[in-house]
């Protein structure tokens, strides 16, 4: 913003990272700045880059399903989720209809959990300690959902090429109900805790507006765009699974800024809790694998692309098969690595305590930028 | 946003193609198809179409397949930022045994759903193709990325340096020959 | 000005909201963390621990040594050996071990294992210094569980 | 030895034993709090509920080695951690914690506390500067201009309560409240904004000692630690020791001067019990503050201190003058 000021040499340049508080993990941030305003920024990845596409291209179709789970560990299954469907999508599986319900109860669950876990970290990003502790007890309670059924807490490897592995039980039901009543309690809390407080408004009304162009150009999805008044779901818009079963709202909010991104979040929870209700409700019985499970997965040669929702933006799976037992290549594609390039723009001559705001409101989760 | 309207805007952009005989399996195509074999050089035939595909969404995924040379991606571009498509992503494929890199560009339209792939082969040996980052800033990075995994240069790239891979690096790890130390 | 007073009400009344908000937790609502060291967890039915060989009716393995577990594991951790002997049918298992330090833990040998010789183990208190502990002759444990 | 000094002598002992305790006990009271307002309990291991654990801490801290990074200003960097706990230590000699116990009764006791009170930013600032880091720097930078917005509105009200007591003797002021009406803080005929004036004094007082909300200075999730990001050991404690007995100064201010300071509500047994009871509430307050809000940004304090607080403060100055005119 100030070419004067980088003329004069009377920038200096702040790095941000890659150990910093306000990174959420190894990403770095260099900040040319003058004095507390951002010149310019430029985002430095790759720290805990572990070449995932590689490992696809080594491993079994199989093999590599845990490998998917551990791009993002805050929401595993929707990865799992897209993965487990582009596969079946190449070989043509017909997934049944119990599963693919378990599959959406269970990928909503871990959508509010990874929806808590940054409720939580941004306050923290802004100074508040207490709400993340609060949105903490409440995802402990989904984490033990999700380790009742899947049998592990972060990296679930629950789905197969087919269904799922493991059956829901009746005590899975009536918890699932008993959370989603304690949530909607606790919700309101939070708006009165934190929404409502007027130094949090001040803080993230008008904060790091983006435009919707912006979001266009980047390819920014997810919570970003809907942030900025793009009604665009993967769920909705490219239904895939049984989501178009369900009757819920893509929440919209057209400013942009930091706090339409912080509303879209909190609202998609309360959808998210709306899917699960309805799911619970219409759960049918039968099998959660498919009957002939094909016991070797070779995917017909192509290519195919599959895209899911994910509590991050649309994670895209682009894969090409050589019809052999090991991908020929896999493309992830990670939403936050998209909405993460934009940062570089929005921040432009903003204070760095908003730009951090900013930085924490996209919702990054580094090793899924990094893969 | 006119789907039709789309296609004939980026038919001129397509690379002629044999058809395969598939969904439009005819019998003049079948007869073809061992002739276009013998002489690919030859001046194209009316049986060699644009490749640009209509795709079952339900079964790949994607609704359009184009296919362009290396110098029609900035183009193609331009055309489908008009029409407001984002860019998803930009990656390659290491064709090995045709000694060819192919690179992919994802489009995607928010609303109506649509997915657009541009794809184009580079050769292998000197893989350079022009840069759309000054069309679609995101590509910036897509770019970067795909320098790293795969080497292909990114003509007129501001800013073409390793992204996730180490600053110096100087390996191309997904490439097929790259080897994996277990 | 009507607008600047309402601010300084409005901002001031949810400050006092969340005030309120935190000391009823405070006062509440009981506390929640779990005492680890003095209350131990009760892992779930279904908790992915490191595997273990599941002995059958007499203790024994039941595994056939068809090697399904060590081909199916993406992160190569597993190795099985066994020896052809004498008036037995099939192989014997001589050796079953577990590399802890790749594993992820995700469950595709116990899936891939069609008699079943191997099942989670419950262990989660697993801490060491050196890296060698945490290759496992399962085997071996498999004889320390029946004594 | 002539009593006088030995009392003197016997006072700084006191005070200096006072500051270091409060802080190390204030530690563990602002755990304690933390942990229930979150659902935990906090520190429990060491001691009955963890009672002796800010003693180990201090233990700790003052068992570590003090590292001085290479690039630091030598002088300077030493230099601000003792700066920023004279003040400190230097006000209590003046608080009337009861009518007999206090160090000094000093006649201009208001004035020597806010005195000490500026210098209190310039240890802020030197050890921001001295210490040859980015995030330091900002830190103090930010530090200062917090601390010069917020002195006005606080020393406007300090004068409105001036015009009021007719004193800057802090003994006085306390014995002008001896019972729960007349705190100042109630005391609608000198001026009906009486309570708004104690909120700002509070505000202000937090804004002064970086108190979140208004903890820009070591905002730790934006500059790490602020100005304290290279010291380590005693270095550290100091500057959080200064920090502690800051707050009890702020607090032991607003208690003084507007709840009556060791004055009984009811005016019946008034004593040293009273003051720490009240003290001890407000710093609850100021803990329970700590944990409920998230942290203002730069502007957003600024806007407060000069287009709500200084207004409102100057307005209720002159409204105060007129009171005093009139009735």
């Amino acid at each position: 913003m100030n070419k004067a000021a980088i003329d004069n040499q009377e920038t200096f340049v702040l790095n941000l990272g890659p150990q910093h508080p306000a990174t959420h993990g190894v990403l770095r941030v260099k900040l040319t700045m003058d004095g507390e305003y951002i010149v310019h920024a430029e985002p430095v990845l790759g720290y805990i880059h572990r070449m995932h596409e590689k490992m696809a291209e080594n491993r079994t179709w199989a093999q590599y399903m845990p490998n998917t789970g551990r791009m993002d560990y805050l929401s595993a299954l929707s990865y799992n989720h897209g993965y487990a469907a582009v596969v079946e999508r190449a070989m043509g599986i017909e997934v049944p209809e119990r599963a693919e319900y378990l599959r959406v109860i269970t990928v909503e669950l871990n959508r509010i959990s990874s929806h808590l876990v940054w409720f939580g970290a941004f306050i923290l990003d802004l100074g508040g300690f207490t709400p993340l502790l609060y949105a903490f007890d409440d995802r402990e309670k989904i984490l033990d959902l999700l380790e009742s059924v899947t049998g592990s807490r972060l990296t679930y490897c629950y789905f197969r090429f087919g269904g799922v592995y493991n059956d829901i039980d009746e005590n899975f039901v009536d918890g699932t109900r008993e959370f989603i009543k304690t949530m909607r309690k606790s919700i309101p809390m939070y708006h009165d805790l934190v929404t409502k407080n007027i130094i949090l408004m001040k803080r993230l009304n008008d904060i790091g507006p983006i435009s919707k162009e912006t979001i266009r150009k980047y390819g920014a999805t997810g919570p970003v765009a809907r942030g900025s008044g793009i009604d665009y779901d993967v769920r909705k818009n490219e239904p895939y699974s049984i989501y178009p079963e369900f009757d819920f709202d893509v929440p919209v909010y057209h400013e942009g800024d930091s706090m339409a991104r912080y509303m879209v979040r909190m609202d998609e929870i309360e959808q998210s809790m709306r899917i699960i209700e309805q799911a619970l409700d219409k759960l049918p019985d039968g099998p959660v694998m498919v009957a002939k499970a094909p016991k070797i997965i070779k995917p017909p040669k192509g290519d195919y692309y599959q895209a899911v929702e994910a509590a991050r933006g649309s994670f895209g799976i682009r894969m090409v098969s050589d019809g052999t037992n090991k991908a020929y290549r896999l493309k992830l594609r990670s939403p936050t690595f998209s909405n993460l390039s934009l940062f570089s723009e929005a921040c432009e001559g903003m204070l760095l305590p908003d730009a951090l705001a900013l930085m924490g409101s996209l919702d990054l989760v580094i090793p899924e930028i990094d893969r | 946003m006119d789907f039709a309207k789309l296609k004939e805007q980026l038919r001129p952009l397509a690379i002629l193609e044999d058809v395969v005989a598939e969904e439009t399996a005819d019998v003049e195509v079948e007869q073809e198809e061992g002739a276009a074999d013998l002489d690919a050089q030859s001046v194209p035939e009316p049986q060699q179409l644009p490749a640009i595909n209509e795709v079952d969404h339900q079964a790949k995924g994607f609704d359009l397949d184009v296919k362009v040379e290396a110098d029609k991606v900035v183009e193609a571009a331009k055309i489908l930022d008009e029409q407001g498509f984002f860019l998803e992503a930009v990656t390659g494929v290491d064709w090995l045994k045709e000694n060819q890199l192919e690179v992919v560009y994802d489009y995607c339209m928010w609303q109506p759903q649509c997915r657009v792939v541009i794809r184009t082969r580079l050769d292998r040996e000197n893989p350079v193709i022009p840069t759309i980052s000054a069309v679609i800033p995101g590509a910036n990075w897509h770019e970067r990325e795909t320098h790293d995994f795969f080497g292909i240069k990114f003509s007129g790239h501001p800013n073409l340096i390793p992204i996730l891979l180490p600053e110096d690096s100087d390996f191309h790890p997904l490439l097929k020959d790259f080897k994996v130390n277990e | 000005m009507g607008a600047y007073f309402k601010e300084i009400f409005t901002g001031t009344k949810s400050l006092f909201v969340g005030l309120g908000i935190t000391i009823k937790q405070m006062l509440t609502v009981k506390v929640v963390t779990e005492q680890y060291p003095h209350e131990a967890p009760r892992m779930k039915a279904r908790f992915r621990g490191h595997i273990e060989l599941n002995p059958n009716e007499d203790g024994g393995t039941k595994c056939i040594v068809c090697g399904m577990c060590q081909r199916s594991c993406p992160s190569g951790c597993i190795t099985v050996q066994g020896e052809k002997r004498e008036g037995v049918k099939g192989k014997v298992l001589t050796k079953y071990q577990l590399d802890f330090t790749k594993c992820s833990l995700c469950g595709i040998c116990v899936e891939s294992c069609r008699p079943g010789a191997i099942r989670f183990s419950k262990d989660y208190n697993l801490a060491s210094t050196r890296k060698e502990d945490y290759v496992f002759d399962l085997l071996k444990r498999l004889e320390e569980m029946n004594k | 030895m002539d009593s006088e000094l030995i009392r003197v002598i016997a006072f700084l002992v006191g005070i200096i034993a006072f500051a270091a305790l409060n802080a190390a006990y204030l530690v563990w009271l602002e755990r304690k709090g933390a942990a229930h307002i979150q659902r935990r309990i906090g520190p429990k291991e060491v001691g009955p509920f963890g009672l002796l654990q800010p003693m180990v801490d201090g233990l700790k801290l003052m068992s570590k080695q003090i590292l001085i990074p290479d690039g630091v200003d030598p002088i300077l960097f030493r230099l601000a951690p003792i700066l920023a706990m004279i003040p400190a230590i230097m006000s209590f000699v003046t608080i009337p914690f009861s009518e007999t116990l206090a160090a000094r009764n000093l006649n201009i006791g208001l004035l020597m506390i806010f005195a000490f009170a500026s210098v209190n930013v310039l240890a802020l600032l030197l050890g921001g500067w001295a210490s040859n880091n980015k995030y330091a720097l900002i830190s103090a930078v930010r530090s200062v201009s917090q601390n010069v917005a917020y002195e006005i509105p606080m020393l406007v009200t300090v004068i409105t309560m001036v015009m009021i007591t007719g004193t800057l003797n802090l003994n006085e002021i306390v014995a002008q409240q001896p019972n729960i009406s007349q705190w100042y803080i109630f005391r609608f005929s000198a001026s009906p904004l009486m309570p708004v004036a104690f909120f700002i004094l509070f505000i202000c007082s937090l804004a002064e000692t970086n108190r979140a909300p208004f903890d820009l200075g070591e905002a730790e999730s934006e500059l790490v630690a602020g100005y304290h990001t290279e010291y380590s050991s005693m270095g550290f404690g100091l500057f959080f020791m200064g920090e502690y007995a800051n707050i009890v100064i702020g607090c032991s201010l607003s208690v003084i001067l507007f709840l009556g300071g060791w004055q009984d509500p009811f005016g019946l047994f008034p004593g040293v019990w009273w003051f720490l009871i009240k003290l001890y509430l407000l710093i609850f307050t100021v803990i329970w503050i700590r944990w409920t809000y998230p942290r203002t940004q730069i502007y957003g304090l600024l806007n407060l201190s000069w287009k709500i607080l200084i207004p409102i403060s100057m307005f209720n100055l002159l409204l105060t003058a007129g009171f005093l005119k009139v009735f």
